[in-house]
């Protein structure tokens, strides 16, 4: 998630769950922590007993609220005034951890003096290039590393930002070998420049007031005070803060940048890489963070390294690594990790002399992200979708949209374990399936317990799973499909001369099973995969211990360099660890990089190397031993001495100094502004949801500028303040369910067994709806019915000039197949995208609210406006036709 | 919710549509939910409760008659046959309603003081051993069976037991219910097994009655049984009165509603004031005697039905179970 | 001495593993699948077959602001009563205390007679529907549990503190998922400490209304195995507030049937008295 | 050797007695446990425990599935050893049982051919020939080298969606074949 990623290095959360106990103050924003992660919240739980404060900000009183000491409700969607809020509060009332701030931080950098800020254009950052805003699918993501500027590449009209005095300013300093200077960014140290960062912060923060979060988030002034009290009274030398996140952050068009928000925050308060700090992400699926390692993401490949792409005009080796090979910090070693791939991927047929078969890999044109592709779809650009444990139809956006764009394929192949909406999209209400020519395949896949393997868990850590129980029936193992239809592939271009086929033929795909009777079912050897994606020697196979054995020169191979050390022999699987201690538990899985459980843990003591405080000891510089040590694995070069200089122009990690806990970054700083990292602003501004019911009361312009949209008339916007649409509407989980994989189950089913709208009292009194009745919600986009449930939890609030508004909440883990059925929210949410990472917006949208059902879904209507097949904007099933302007 | 009734738009707190209030009344406890679970209890033990009455009551009035004289003796054998019938129709009528009437013989592996039920299966087996003697002795005397089985009776050896096991069976049914956590039937725990035992005497002596007016036997015994039949009614009557009185809230699931109706109509109207006011008629017909008899039959199944019926919606009232009787 | 449970409903969070822990290891049944819209619980009661339930009870902050500021949650569960009414009603025995002081019925011994439902002053046990199988939901290729409840159709069914479970050492399902320990279980006399303790606890932090329920009882009921830590009165959480026992009834039950008798035996004897005598 | 009298009535009648197990059905409230509740035993004691992890969320419980020597599955709870859920579960971790023997299940290969109306199950070869078939065909259809003179090798023809359910290895193998065929569009629930 750039959101830490451009602040910090990484993507991944920075502490783990464990630790949370440690934390003397939780803040759980944009997330329903004890409902959607109950056992994790054991952690916070215990915290709690221990004297923490607990608190929940979020637009429902959910089990999270129920147990937490302080309460705020918060309109959905407008997070980041209240996070700013909190920024400028600290940075006022300086009571922020300074020493920590002018150690580990850019505070005292220099920005451009041609940075304008929003302050300065009314919402809008200096560079903007206006265009259509309209997704056209041609906009390049960046993915999690600093790669290209979309805008300055792509020749499509849309808006976006020219990032280039996004900058700070450089002076000129001698190199450290003396031979001439180096251009390095200009500090203030006494932080008097107003361009300084933290000055530059200050201003930009300066209209996020506590009246303001009254006004727009409509949380109470008394609750933003006792907050505010309660984090900077528990952050500092001796206590530490924790926060905790998840989609309730991520899912908006602003998504990324309401990470950042909590990331510059943490900083300030110092409470980054220290025990019971940091920030937990938490991810909603066993392997979400492993999927994001070694991704199935159209822009990554494993090990964070972005794929090559003609917008960074990456068709040679020579530019790849040109353009992702940074001067300083620990991504100059991209070549070592980048040219040990393609040694995993095509073996012996990658050599220097061609490259190492670098020309193998596709090329990205554009934005290949799930929405875009859906898009592609409907306009008959796909023939063939492989849906893989998957279940868009339901648990996506525009639902009705994407079941319409399966209509538009030439085949598909659903893999699962249960019937999904996905699978037989073309049984769904109001569809004739004698009209619909994909051609359907389903492959039944073992769950779990019916095969070995890894998975990585929301804090990074890779835990080894043994197999239990053979599947049943036909059903097999995702590997085995994979692995089988890799073997069919190379059979059959085996003979090909066609240079397109030599991927296929080349790839490295020997992972026969050790084992006679998995091999005769022909299950590929797990462990031989994993000892692939670790990484060897080439010369003899032997496997690699860590990354820092990697070389740029084909001598080695590695699946992912991150993984690196989690097999180090042939007998030893570090996930495979299984001893626990009461906290850290460094023998109890293996988390990656290097099995470090606290990333940039360094930053738990002082830039003198001696811990912040006794209480909140962690890692720290042992004089005797010259060494890092404490009771992690420290995350920094263990024997790099605390007062050892930055080296001005030397290459890596050489550049850093002894004090920069944050190794990915170029300075080995936290970036409290980041250059260009980020599409949409190198410091977070509040923009509303692109379905908002109310005016941006901060800034002119209503929208993330950059935000990506389509609008045509089967993707309609409810857009701003919409009459039609007056009350907000949010989504989430309930911890009984979470989609097809709980709602075939009767324990489950039983406990939540159907959809449900949960509003506030006085809403419903004034819709004459009753506790359990039905109730149709609607968007422009369609309509969904769900039971209403009316409850107190949810409440009204007040706004500025006296605005009432009432939040509708709806669970999205139903869906029509199942033993708990009910209406997914899918088919209210429009494709809305977030330029930097094209997540969509399920968390705050706007919606109206009726008694009754819905009318049966029914495909006349649309028969009559719209031939079968015939691409490009035409109307939805049951959505408004309207267009709405959304920025 | 009560407060929303505050904030509703209009006093009644109705909304469209069906006109049922948008907000509903004060929740009682738990959603209104039942605190304890209904009894299962269902014909088969309405109907042994009843018939197990007029058993063990007939056993009574056979010791009470006795055989002193040749009239006495007709009225005993008349009461020992029937005490013997029941017994052999009640046991498949009990173990009909088991959820598993196969493992009936479970109830004899232990000897269980505390359990009503278990002593009432044992107080069965000997009642219907007892009885079986009796009517031996009875069949043997009436010259169906050899002489020297006379032995067994009628004698005192077999009327005390028949006797006082009879009082036993038709007392142990109100204190297993009243012995339970249901509020009707726990607040009645000294009423019920009253009431009951005067209305299985009640039902002996009318059956027994309605007997001898069949057989053409003396009209003597008739009355005494008769009068024997109207004290155990009045009885029966008063105890049911005073129990209205002092249940109290516990006792409206028993007294008023579709309950209370059937009660006061078909147990105490018709049943008790009825069969009296009949009786009481100065006509001399058999028909009289037989359809007295009848309402008073009916009346005794009908308060046997009640007082199940009582108790499941007893047990659907969570205020009476919050705070139970003693 | 024995064990049982205390549920510390402070500690709960709602998820219900509770629930579905027990289901799993006890193979039952779900109940049906019925929307309540009472708040959270759609389970509604403890049942045949639901042997753990989770009550959710939504506090506002006054009659007339409907925002809800408290949100009570509890895990119910049979309570193992130190005098059962269950267990002294059973006919059969079927109902048995068990080594570890918890009162357990013999699925292969009861017979269905029904005279427990009504016994229980929590309303806990009930009778389980014949042929109301797990197989219906599950695959029945034998991976399913044989000593499932589901094939003891027509009988009464309870929680059985994880007796199965104990006796091999292991700790009864739903404590042992419970993610935030407002589950525990162990020693009764220790839990009862621990409870104590935890009470002051609360109470020297503020928290209103905590008190125990179960513990150093005046009733005829007594003290129960599975005990709980409320914060607010009982009949909230659907909890008699004194429960009775049901066998204090049997005393004044049989004299007063042995009363009626007698006085009806009299009243007959001097009816039929000087009957010889014409 | 003390010699015993030939008849000892008392032992008769305690033998008598304990055959009879009369204490235990004798009273007050009697206690007479019957033989499948002497021997009752909790069906984890005849399985071997199996370390795996929960399904679900991402939080990452450890998981022991008991498993009967003729490799059936008699029960899944929470890995009492590790640190992170210390044996507890949620509920749906609770469900895992459930979500893996259910006869709501699909577990055969199955196939709808264009315009019809039902599935209908296939052998699993069959399945597989056809998919192979059909990914060629669309590659060879869709597959572009260059676009505006750059060097693209690739196909827009074919997308995948999924991966955070499923297990590391088995994404690194689908991305590794996924992006050798050429395909772009590959995406997961990852996308935060």
């Amino acid at each position: 998630m750039p959101g830490l990623g451009t602040t910090f290095g990484r993507g991944g959360a920075t502490t783990f769950v464990q630790d949370l106990e440690n934390a003397d103050c939780i803040l759980i924003e944009g997330s329903n922590f004890a409902e959607c992660h109950p056992v994790a919240f054991r952690f916070v739980m215990k915290a709690k007993e221990r004297g923490a404060t607990i608190i929940h900000v979020d637009p429902r009183f959910t089990r999270t609220s129920a147990v937490a000491d302080i309460y705020a409700p918060i309109r959905s969607g407008s997070d980041i005034v209240f996070l700013g809020a909190l920024i400028s509060h600290v940075l006022e009332s300086g009571k922020y951890f300074r020493e920590y701030v002018d150690a580990f931080t850019n505070a005292d950098y220099l920005v451009r003096e041609d940075f304008k800020d929003t302050e300065d254009l009314d919402g809008i950052f200096s560079g903007w290039e206006a265009g259509e805003n309209l997704n056209d699918s041609s906009i390049l993501n960046a993915g999690t590393t600093n790669s290209g500027d979309a805008s300055a590449i792509d020749g499509n009209k849309h808006s976006a930002y020219n990032r280039e005095t996004w900058a700070f300013e450089l002076e000129e300093v001698p190199r450290y070998d003396g031979n001439g200077t180096v251009k390095v960014p200009k500090r203030d140290p006494s932080q008097q420049n107003p361009r300084c960062v933290i000055n530059v912060l200050k201003r930009h923060f300066a209209r996020y007031t506590p009246e303001m979060v009254e006004d727009v988030c409509g949380t109470p002034r008394e609750k933003f005070f006792q907050i505010a009290e309660a984090l900077t009274k528990n952050s500092g030398r001796e206590r530490t803060t924790a926060f905790a996140y998840a989609v309730g952050w991520t899912q908006h068009s602003v998504g990324v940048q309401y990470i950042r928000t909590a990331a510059i925050l943490q900083t300030l308060l110092g409470n980054m890489g220290r025990p019971g700090g940091g920030i937990m992400a938490l991810r909603g699926h066993a392997n979400i963070q492993g999927a994001t390692d070694i991704p199935t993401l159209f822009d990554l490949l494993p090990g964070y390294m972005p794929m090559p792409a003609v917008a960074r005009k990456e068709q040679t080796l020579a530019e790849y690594l040109g353009t992702n090979t940074k001067p300083t910090g620990w991504w100059a070693n991209t070549p070592k990790y980048f040219i040990s791939l393609l040694k995993a991927w095509y073996g012996e047929h990658a050599t220097a002399e061609n490259d190492f078969c670098y020309d193998y890999l596709p090329q990205l044109t554009g934005n290949h992200s799930m929405m875009s592709t859906t898009i592609a779809m409907k306009d008959d650009e796909v023939e063939g979708y492989f849906v893989i444990g998957q279940n868009p139809s339901a648990s996506g956006m525009n639902g009705e949209l994407t079941s319409d764009a399966f209509e538009h394929l030439k085949w598909m192949v659903n893999i699962d374990a249960y019937e999904t909406e996905t699978a037989s999209f073309w049984k769904r209400e109001g569809t004739d399936p004698t009209t619909v020519a994909t051609e359907c395949f389903y492959l039944p896949s073992a769950v779990v317990l019916e095969k070995e393997g890894t998975m990585v868990n929301t804090n990074r850590m890779l835990q080894w799973h043994d197999k239990a129980i053979e599947p049943p029936g036909d059903t097999v193992t995702d590997a085995w499909i994979f692995y089988t239809l890799g073997k069919m592939f190379k059979a059959h271009y085996a003979d090909s001369t066609d240079p397109k086929d030599r991927p296929i033929q080349h790839m490295t795909w020997d992972y026969e099973h050790p084992d006679a009777h998995e091999r005769a079912k022909g299950e590929p050897s797990i462990h031989r995969i994993m000892k692939e994606i670790n990484g060897y020697s080439v010369a003899d196979g032997t496997q690699l211990k860590t990354f820092t054995e990697l070389k740029d020169d084909g001598s080695t191979a590695c699946g992912a360099w991150i993984y690196t050390g989690v097999a180090p022999d042939d007998t030893k699987l570090m996930s495979r660890n299984r001893k626990a201690d009461d906290w850290v538990s460094l023998e109890w899985g293996f988390s990656w990089p290097a099995n470090r459980r606290i990333l940039y843990n360094r930053a738990s003591a002082d830039a003198a190397g001696k811990p912040w405080s006794e209480r909140k000891k962690y890692i720290w510089w042992d004089e005797a031993q010259a060494k890092w040590t404490g009771v992690d694995v420290p995350d920094f070069p263990v024997g790099k001495a605390p007062n050892t200089p930055a080296k001005p122009g030397a290459s890596g990690m050489d550049a850093h100094g002894g004090a920069s806990p944050f190794m990915l970054n170029l300075d080995g700083q936290a970036q409290l502004f980041t250059a260009g990292l980020l599409k949409d602003g190198p410091m977070p501004t509040h923009y509303e949801a692109v379905a908002s019911p109310v005016k941006n009361a901060l800034y002119g312009q209503q929208n993330n500028p950059v935000a990506m949209e389509w609008r045509r008339s089967d993707n309609a916007y409810n857009g701003t303040d919409n009459p039609d649409y007056p009350y907000v509407l949010t989504s989430y989980r309930v911890t009984e369910m979470s989609g097809i994989m709980t709602r075939y189950i009767p324990w489950l089913a039983e406990l939540q067994p159907a959809a449900f709208a949960e509003l506030d009292p006085e809403l419903a009194v004034e819709k004459h709806i009753r506790n359990g009745d039905w109730v149709t919600i609607s968007t422009a986009l369609g309509e969904i019915e769900a039971r209403a449930l009316v409850s107190g939890r949810l409440q009204p609030l007040r706004l500025g000039k006296g605005r009432r508004i009432h939040q509708i909440g709806i669970p999205y883990n139903y869906g029509t197949m199942g033993h708990a059925t009910g209406d997914s929210p899918s088919n209210l949410i429009p494709f809305v995208m977030d330029p930097n990472v094209s997540i969509h917006e399920a968390k705050s949208g706007t919606c109206n609210i009726r008694l009754g059902r819905r009318p049966t879904r029914t495909r006349t209507v649309v028969d009559e406006a719209v031939p079968q097949h015939k691409p490009e904007g035409q109307p939805s099933l049951h959505g408004a036709q309207r267009d709405t302007p959304g920025a | 919710m009560t407060a929303l009734r505050d904030i509703s738009p209009d006093a009644s707190g109705r909304g469209v549509g069906d006109g049922a209030p948008l907000v509903p009344a004060a929740v009682v406890g738990y959603y209104d939910q039942p605190l304890l679970k209904r009894p299962h209890w269902e014909a088969s033990v309405k109907i042994y409760l009843f018939l197990g009455g007029i058993m063990g009551c007939s056993g009574l009035l056979a010791m009470i008659v006795g055989d002193g004289d040749p009239e006495r003796a007709r009225v005993a054998r008349n009461a020992r046959y029937t005490s013997i019938v029941l017994a052999t129709v009640c046991p498949p009528v009990l173990i009909s309603h088991l959820g598993r009437p196969e493992r009936f013989l479970n109830m004899m592996r232990v000897f269980k003081t505390k359990s009503v039920m278990n002593m009432g299966v044992w107080g069965l087996l000997a009642f219907s051993g007892v009885a079986g003697a009796g009517a031996v002795g009875q069949l043997a005397r009436d010259g169906f069976l050899p002489r020297w089985m006379r032995i067994l009776g009628p004698t005192w050896a077999v009327n005390v037991p028949l006797g006082l096991l009879g009082a036993f069976i038709s007392g142990y049914t109100g204190v297993l219910l009243s012995a339970t956590a249901i509020p009707v039937w726990g607040v009645g725990k000294r009423h019920i097994p009253a009431f009951s035992l005067c209305s299985g005497v009640a039902g002996a002596s009318s059956l027994a009655s309605a007997l001898l007016v069949l057989q053409g036997g003396s009209e003597r015994m008739q009355h005494k049984l008769v009068a024997l039949e109207r004290v155990a009614a009045t009885a029966e009557f008063a105890l049911l009165q005073h129990f209205r009185a002092y249940a109290g809230d516990f006792g409206t699931p028993m007294f008023a509603g579709k309950q209370g109706k059937r009660l006061s109509t078909w147990t105490m109207a018709i049943g008790i004031l009825g069969a009296t006011a009949i009786e009481a008629l100065p006509v001399r017909s058999k028909w009289k005697s037989l359809l007295s008899a009848a309402m008073t039959l009916t009346g005794g199944y009908v308060l046997r039905d009640v007082l199940i019926e009582a108790g499941k919606d007893s047990a659907d009232d969570p205020k009476a179970a919050f705070r139970q009787p003693e | 001495m024995g064990n049982g449970f205390f549920t510390d409903t402070t500690l709960c969070i709602g998820c219900k593993a509770c629930e579905v822990a027990c289901k799993q290891w006890n193979q039952l049944p779900s109940d049906g699948y019925e929307f309540t819209a009472n708040s959270y619980d759609n389970t509604m009661a403890l049942g045949a077959t639901t042997w753990r339930h989770v009550a959710f009870v939504e506090q506002p902050v006054d009659e007339h602001d409907p925002t809800v500021n408290r949100w009570l949650m509890m895990s119910d569960v049979c309570k193992h009563c130190t005098n059962a009414g269950c267990l002294e009603a059973c006919p059969t025995g079927a109902i048995m205390r068990n080594e570890f002081d918890d009162v357990f019925i013999q699925p292969d011994i009861c017979n269905g007679c029904g005279y427990c439902v009504p016994s229980c002053p929590f309303g806990v046990v009930d009778l389980i529907p014949h042929q109301h199988g797990i197989a219906t939901t599950f695959a029945t290729d034998g991976r399913t549990n044989d000593d499932a409840v589901q094939s003891h159709g027509g009988i009464a069914g309870k929680c059985t503190l994880c007796y199965d479970r104990q006796k091999v050492g292991f700790d009864p399902a739903c404590a042992k998922a419970c993610p935030t320990e407002s589950i525990q279980f162990g020693d009764v006399d220790e839990l009862k400490d621990r409870a104590r303790k935890r009470v002051e606890q609360l109470q020297a932090r503020g928290v209103a209304g905590a008190r125990l329920y179960g513990v150093d009882e005046t009733t005829s009921v007594g003290d129960l195995n599975a005990f709980f830590l409320l914060t607010d009165t009982p009949d909230k959480y659907n909890l008699p507030e004194r429960p009775v026992l049901p066998s204090t009834r049997q005393r004044p039950g049989y004299t007063s049937a042995a009363l009626a008798a007698g006085a009806l035996a009299l009243a007959g004897f001097a009816i039929f008295a000087n009957g010889k005598t014409e | 050797m003390a010699i015993k009298p030939r008849v000892d009535l008392s032992t008769l009648f305690g033998r008598a007695k304990d055959a009879l197990r009369l204490d235990e059905r004798i009273g007050k409230a009697p206690n007479l446990p019957s033989k499948r509740t002497q021997e009752l035993q909790g069906r984890v004691a005849r399985g071997k425990p199996v370390v795996s992890v929960c399904p679900y969320c991402a939080v990452g419980c450890s998981t022991l599935a008991y498993v009967s020597d003729d490799g059936k599955l008699l029960d899944v709870e929470g890995n009492p050893d590790s640190p992170v859920n210390g044996g507890h579960l949620c509920p749906k971790g609770s469900a895992i049982f459930g979500l893996t023997v259910n006869e709501a299940r699909w577990t055969t290969a199955k196939y709808r051919a264009p315009y019809a109306t039902e599935w209908e199950d296939k052998p699993l070869p069959w399945v597989m020939d056809r998919i192979a078939a059909r990914v060629i065909e669309t590659r060879e259809r869709t597959f572009v080298r260059e676009r505006d003179g750059k060097r693209v090798n690739h196909t827009l023809g074919i997308a995948s969606l999924g991966g955070a359910t499923f297990g590391s290895e088995e994404n690194y193998i689908l991305g590794k074949l996924l992006h050798s065929l050429g395909v772009v569009s590959i995406e997961n629930q990852a996308r935060i």
